[in-house]
């Protein structure tokens, strides 16, 4: 049995879909044929259209909202959210998920903050990454090699790195860099903030491996079946361990420039970070339980999620019913992307 | 807003809708706005009234001195640095004249602080100081003064008294800066004194209780229990109150609050140290309205917690409240009003 | 009976050698020794849960024996893990399907033997995969479109893939586990050519089946097992039909198809009308009367499946009304037409039919739970008395009736899912395919059962591929074509050719009906 | 006959849990079975195994930790926890799960104190239930009428809850109860603490619901293959939607047992707990992805975690090294539970 409790309630939602196989290669209706054309761009939305939706909404209620000033914002936070939910996203394929990412952010910031200060930025940024790394190996190796849930190790490891981070830096922050540290974060170049740079290379060398290389093929294949990829010679266990590297060293580059950007070793960076990627993710249309989902939505995901907070912020909404709107919101984005492809098949 | 109904204050019979200088503790002679004053706010979490008070007091005085309130944000918890210089942002997308802001960390704020700064906009720390030159002013409560104050009170009642610390958050300046002054005042000149058990904790009644009963299981003596914030203190009344232990363990709390005082009306808890959050809040209004008029304050020197920002009003002399006191406790510098809703002013 | 090929003489390509292997409370296998040639087509065949597809995962890698030698050209092999099987040219199409239903009929096909970029090695080669995938495809089925989704594929076409997949590893040996339980004849026929031609370049071939004619027609020797021991290891052109009856079950087989009683009663349990759901089916009208067996034939994919599940409302129909004993409803889901009284046997049993978490005492009982149910309690000796009077029934062999439902050969299972039906007292029953997979033995006393439950006044709505289940058990059958009924024949008009005539739709046949 | 049963659902559970196939394969050799034999006492443990192990280890470094009094604390402990994963396990079983339940004892906190204050004790406990319950038919019809993942409805009623808890209460906790409030957190019949015997009451419904009656074989039969359970006329929607209402109404339970305990509506009451109920029921054997699971073993994932915090807080060891100790100790029991789990077939 896949883990598969998504892709199953989408099986007994579109009922019926899975038959038909008939359908595609041939006509539907005419008229619906009609239907399906004019709103078809529409529709293909799904995600998209909800984040423009919201994008309009806000620009009306606000117009400091749409200003070029407000975009290169909005971009930098969502460049920071989007490098941990492409992180998030290799373990969701795989059948599993990583919740102890936050954690990781934790341990990579106070890590990164100490070699920073012996041994310059460079060496900084690399120990950030090793960090958040080795993490991602020890749940890979963990979960591959005894089997076991990746939701309980990887929540043994949110306590544990987290009480790693706080154990090396003794529970203060790490202090005192000199001014070249806050590139990372809160550098441009040109119109084009440092995290929003950065979060591109990561998605199109993400995009690559999932998409253009064996890996990214046994990935989709242990996901979507792990039984059927194991006959078929995939080292499944192995493929499974490399998706949580991947996302430790993911996580590692989200890091530092997270460190960068509060331009200190923070143990309690991160916090709640791994739930936050994992809804970008999930937004937009992977299967917890492995399997199905293309990096490029996640994108989407990521953008409704931090334009929601900074409109909601430009709006004034208190802040607690700026909690209850984003719950509305998320579920609604959901609930009409689900919508779009029942209609669509 | 709801700034704006100032205009609605009656101000018949010669009362002055603005506060006078015993409103500010004597600290400040108010003033009123000479040009616009629009105000942000971006506090850590409204979890514990410590908080709500403060926005309370400085909502109350913006009313009063004819300021509005355009938005006041919370980053949800100490840990969510990221999200704080994000809401910090989009204040400045609000072009807010000034922001009341409680940093959730010291050098982690800086520049987002510098960053606000330079866009022309005044920055006042209230309660948590950033690492900024450029932030106006700050206001704090002498945090280790509140500590010391503690060790002193234990110290006369039993030279040989054995303690249990509920130190609040790891990595907080306020909670560490509040423990290092019972220390240090231990180790200057309380010898006798002796710290059995710490441990640091969320700011969360439940687990203080779940603490302490754990810490009362051993039978270990235990005279005094140190709590850095009012629900770690409450946890304890209750845990003590539980095993039928109120009466062998005093139980000292640096906040006075709604619960705290009930607490020390039924006996549960033995100490109550007014932190004056209201005031706190007041006097940020104020410090705001100075700058945005170009007034001089001239602050008393003293030696600060923080080498930044340069200039800080200290609130030192905070009233401690023992069961003697009961009945004639002032509750208006500590606690909002009943129908306040901080989310919403 | 199939051409002589070269000399037996030569080594073995592997040789399996005192092969053991226990599960919990049964021994699968007890020492079998098995020689398998390259060039020759070796037959399996045995009851279910004889032990046949255990040996075959044992031969692939899949699982480990508790004992026993895999020697491979003379050479002691240890294939730990299906990857080293494969690389030693060890091909295997399983019993259960192991296809990743999310991804394409391409990806499906290259899954574990990705072409790489011939520089970059880590890089998938994605123009050779294609023409590579087109070209092993179109010896099969050149109907299938390689970027399809597999999960969006019939049964059939699902197994062809499988085949497709094997053909594209550079193999010695072949081993194929019921690759034919849902294949037409035609779909067959270019299976064997295949095999033949595989044969012929010196591969061995392994071939698990419980259509005893195409072990005659295939295949060069032939071993039985029972109850995980050897019986014997025969040349296929030495040994007839009933003699291999004989090996597996012990006994002869004598009666095949149940005679029929007495006609159908006028009631009607289920009547089409006009039911479409293009493009699946179009415009089907059909009646099925209490008390007769009614069959759908045609080739597989002629949208028999896709009506069986509009029936049921797995899916439902866009025009048309469905009557129910009388009764013209509204069918939303399975949950309506459940309780109105009709049970459904899913074609693929792995998908719809099995949860294999459950024990098969709580499978079974799991469309019987309001006959048994009291108030909404359930009582476990309920369902234990349910379970015991239906295995009697069905022949289920399980260690007992607390195992977990995955742990029985494919075939016991397939009576699990036949028995949920049963045990659900309905009064109209809709079989896709319900023998596939089912042993020789079995098969018969369930041919028998169904007929016991027409007699008792159900209705019965079948399909099957195997066109002499239909003929010998059906008393009207509807001929499909491209989701349109094309004919309706009683049994008496009914004959392999004839309804071979209107499926393939060689002429333009005017409808009857 | 009951006995008949307890081996069934043995059965289920340890039938196929293992995910990657490769488990099959490992054979239990001639030594290895007498080894098997010898040790099969202990090794059909596995879980309770570790918690046993744990509770030795503890008593040797801490001999007041095995004294009566912590053990009626630490079963006090554990029953606060273990209603809660009681309350996740019907979720789970179903292929789903419920990550706003910490959300929803929040919002049954407030509710509570506010519907105390009004009509009495009784009324509160009424309205606890019927504010999570209600949540929870929210999160059920949501999910099943539009086939969404839970993942992102019941994210986004984390979101919501939490929202709406704190915009009753103004962020601010409700205090001010008479002295029978605490009866059903803190009070006692006999040795047993009133969470204990609460606690059990709903294990044992719990327990007849999943393995007496109808309901309970409709949820095994969903969570275990949703397309299969749909097809054998179950009604999977109603059946999914039951289990997130069912999960609710039990947290509302448990909600008023902490209220009560906390002697005040907290809107913040519960952050986190999610994580922790699930860890219990995942750590006590079930699959995340449904169909799998004993009632009966969720007790022991809850007890390992009790148990775990209880005796590191009485060996005094540091708050970040207990969070180490906390994530190793998980992730080791699950993998020793695996390792068994492995041996025995
Ligand atoms: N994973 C397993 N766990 C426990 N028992 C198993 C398992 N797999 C197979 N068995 C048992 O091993 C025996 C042989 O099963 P096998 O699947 O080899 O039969 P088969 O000959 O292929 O039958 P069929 O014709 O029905 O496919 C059966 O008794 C079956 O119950
Ligand atoms: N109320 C309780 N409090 C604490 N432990 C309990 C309680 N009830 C049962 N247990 C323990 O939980 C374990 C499993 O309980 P039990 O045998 O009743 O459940 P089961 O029938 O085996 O499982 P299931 O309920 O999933 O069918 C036993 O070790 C038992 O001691
Ligand atoms: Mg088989
Ligand atoms: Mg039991």
């Amino acid at each position: 049995m896949p883990q598969g409790n998504e892709s199953e309630t989408n099986q007994v939602t579109e009922a019926g879909r899975e038959d038909d196989g008939l359908s595609k290669s041939s006509k539907p209706s005419s008229r619906r044929l009609e239907f399906t054309r004019l709103s078809a761009a529409l529709l293909q939305a799904g995600i998209p259209l909800a984040a423009v939706l919201l994008c309009v909404f806000f620009a009306i209620q606000e117009p400091r909202f749409a200003t070029l000033d407000n975009g290169v914002n909005v971009a930098r936070q969502f460049a920071l959210l989007a490098v941990f939910a492409f992180a998030q996203a290799f373990p969701v394929l795989g059948g599993g998920f990583d919740i102890s990412i936050g954690s990781q952010v934790g341990l990579a910031s106070v890590v990164m903050a100490l070699a920073t200060q012996s041994w310059g930025l460079a060496a900084g940024l690399g120990m950030s990454v090793v960090a958040a790394g080795g993490v991602g190996v020890v749940n890979g190796l963990t979960i591959s090699t005894f089997g076991v849930s990746p939701f309980v190790v990887t929540l043994g490891m949110l306590s544990f790195a987290r009480g790693l981070a706080l154990y090396i830096s003794d529970g203060v922050p790490i202090y005192g860099f000199n001014d070249n540290f806050g590139f990372l974060g809160e550098g441009e170049i040109g119109p084009l903030s440092m995290p929003f740079i950065i979060a591109t290379a990561v998605f199109v060398i993400g995009w690559i491996v999932l998409n253009r290389t064996t890996y990214g093929r046994h990935l989709y294949a242990t996901g979507g079946n792990v039984e059927a990829a194991r006959l078929a010679g995939i080292p499944v266990r192995r493929v499974k361990a490399i998706s949580y590297i991947l996302c430790g060293v993911i996580t590692g580059i989200g890091a530092a420039v997270l460190t960068s950007r509060v331009d200190s070793g923070q143990p309690n960076l991160g916090t709640g970070l791994e739930l936050e990627a994992l809804a970008a993710v999930i937004i937009g249309g992977f299967a917890l339980g492995g399997g199905e989902g293309r990096l490029g939505n996640v994108v989407w995901g990521a953008i409704i999620i931090s334009i929601l907070s900074n409109g909601l912020n430009l709006l004034r909404v208190s802040s607690y019913i700026q909690l209850m709107a984003i719950g509305v919101v998320i579920v609604t984005a959901v609930v009409l992307d689900g919508w779009r492809k029942r209609v669509r098949t | 807003g709801g700034g704006d109904d100032s205009a609605d204050e009656p101000s018949s019979g010669g009362e002055v809708a603005g506060s006078t200088k015993a409103d500010l503790g004597g600290y400040l002679d108010p003033s009123a706005p000479e040009g616009e004053c629009k105000l942000g706010m971006a506090l850590p979490h409204f979890r514990d009234p410590f908080w709500v008070a403060i926005a309370y007091g400085a909502a109350d005085e913006a009313r009063r001195a004819g300021c509005t309130i355009e938005a006041v944000y919370e980053a949800g918890g100490y840990e969510n640095l990221d999200t704080q210089i994000e809401q910090v942002e989009d204040l400045i997308q609000l072009d807010v004249d000034a922001i009341l802001f409680a940093p959730n960390d010291y050098e982690g704020t800086a520049a987002i602080a510098d960053r606000a700064a330079d866009s022309g906009t005044v920055v006042i720390n209230l309660a948590n100081m950033s690492a900024s030159e450029k932030v106006a002013y700050g206001v704090n409560n002498y945090d280790p003064a509140v500590g010391e104050a503690m060790a002193d009170w234990v110290a006369e009642k039993n030279p040989d008294a054995k303690i249990a610390v509920l130190s609040g958050p790891a990595g907080a300046n306020w909670a560490m800066d509040r423990v290092k002054g019972f220390e240090d005042r231990i180790a200057e000149s309380h010898p006798g004194l002796e710290v059995v058990f710490e441990k640091s904790t969320d700011v969360d009644r439940a687990v203080a209780q779940q603490v302490v009963e754990d810490w009362l299981v051993t039978g270990d003596q235990i005279d005094a229990i140190i709590a850095v914030a009012a629900p770690l203190g409450e946890g304890a009344g209750a845990a003590l109150e539980a095993e039928g232990r109120e009466g062998d363990t005093d139980v000292l709390v640096s906040t006075l609050n709604e619960e705290t005082l009930n607490f020390l009306e039924q006996g549960l808890v033995d100490y109550v140290q007014s932190e004056r959050p209201v005031l706190t809040g007041r006097l940020g209004v104020q410090l705001a309205i100075k700058s945005l008029n170009g007034e001089e304050v001239d602050l008393p020197s003293y030696e600060a917690l923080t080498p930044l920002p340069p200039k800080i009003l200290y609130i030192f002399d905070a009233p401690v409240y023992t069961s003697d006191d009961v009945g004639s406790i002032e509750t208006s510098n500590d606690m909002a009003p009943e129908d306040f809703d901080p989310s919403d002013v | 009976m199939t051409t002589p090929t070269k000399a037996l003489d030569e080594r073995p390509l592997l040789t399996a050698s005192h092969i053991r292997k226990a599960y919990p409370g049964v021994l699968a296998l007890d020492a079998v020794s098995l020689d398998l040639y390259g060039g020759e087509v070796h037959a399996l065949v045995g009851e279910n849960g004889a032990g046949k597809s255990t040996l075959i995962k044992i031969l692939s890698g899949a699982v480990r024996p508790d004992g026993g030698d895999l020697l491979m050209g003379g050479v002691a092999m240890s294939f730990n893990s299906p990857v080293q099987a494969r690389r030693s040219g060890v091909a295997t199409i399983y019993q259960e399907g192991s296809l990743v239903g999310e991804l394409t009929v391409e990806e499906n096909l290259f899954l574990g033997q990705e072409l790489n970029h011939p520089r970059m090695r880590f890089f998938t080669d994605r123009a050779r995969m294609a023409k590579r995938a087109r070209s092993a495809l179109d010896e099969i089925a050149p109907q299938i479109d390689i970027s399809t989704k597999v999960r969006d594929l019939p049964a059939d076409q699902r197994q062809l893939v499988e085949i497709g997949r094997a053909l594209l590893a550079s193999m010695r040996l072949l081993i194929l586990d019921e690759p034919t339980s849902s294949l037409n004849d035609r779909e067959i026929e270019r299976l064997f050519d295949v095999v033949e031609r595989l044969k012929g370049k010196g591969v061995g071939v392994v071939y698990v089946t419980h259509k005893l004619a195409e072990v005659q027609q295939i295949s060069d020797k032939v071993t039985v097992l029972r109850d995980g021991c050897l019986v014997a290891t025969r040349r296929t052109d030495e040994v007839e039909i009933p003699d291999l009856i004989r090996m597996m079950i012990g006994r002869d087989l004598s009666e095949w198809f149940p005679a029929v009683k007495s006609g159908s009663v006028p009631q009607e349990a289920l009547r089409l009308r006009g039911l479409s759901r293009p493009p699946a089916f179009d415009d089907v009208d059909l009646v099925v009367r209490k008390g007769e067996i009614v069959g759908l034939a045609g080739l597989e994919g002629s949208g028999q499946s896709e009506l069986l599940r509009a029936v049921v409302g797995a899916e439902v129909a866009s025009v048309g009304t469905i009557e129910l004993f009388g009764e013209t409803v509204r069918i939303d889901s399975p949950v309506d037409t459940v309780r109105l009284g009709v049970a459904y046997i899913p074609g693929d049993r792995q998908r719809d039919g099995v949860i294999p978490a459950l024990s098969v005492r709580t499978n079974l009982a799991l469309s019987a739970l309001r006959i048994i149910g009291r108030n909404g309690f359930i009582r476990p000796r309920d369902e234990e008395e349910l379970y015991g009077s239906i295995k009697e029934q069905l022949d289920i062999r399980a260690r007992d009736s607390r195992t977990a439902i995955r742990e029985l050969s494919g075939g016991n299972q397939q009576k699990v899912i036949l028995g949920r039906a049963i045990a659900a007292r309905a009064r109209l029953f809709v079989l896709d395919e319900p023998t596939r997979g089912v042993d020789v033995g079995a098969k018969s006393h369930i041919y028998q059962l169904v007929r016991d439950l027409v007699d008792q006044e159900a209705g019965v709505l079948l399909f099957s591929s195997e066109l002499e289940e239909v003929l010998g058990l059906c008393d009207v059958v509807y001929v499909m074509r491209t989701g349109k009924v094309v004919a309706r024949l009683t049994r008496a008009e009914a004959s392999e050719e004839k309804i071979a005539k209107l499926a393939f739709g060689d002429d333009p046949v005017p409808r009857s009906a």
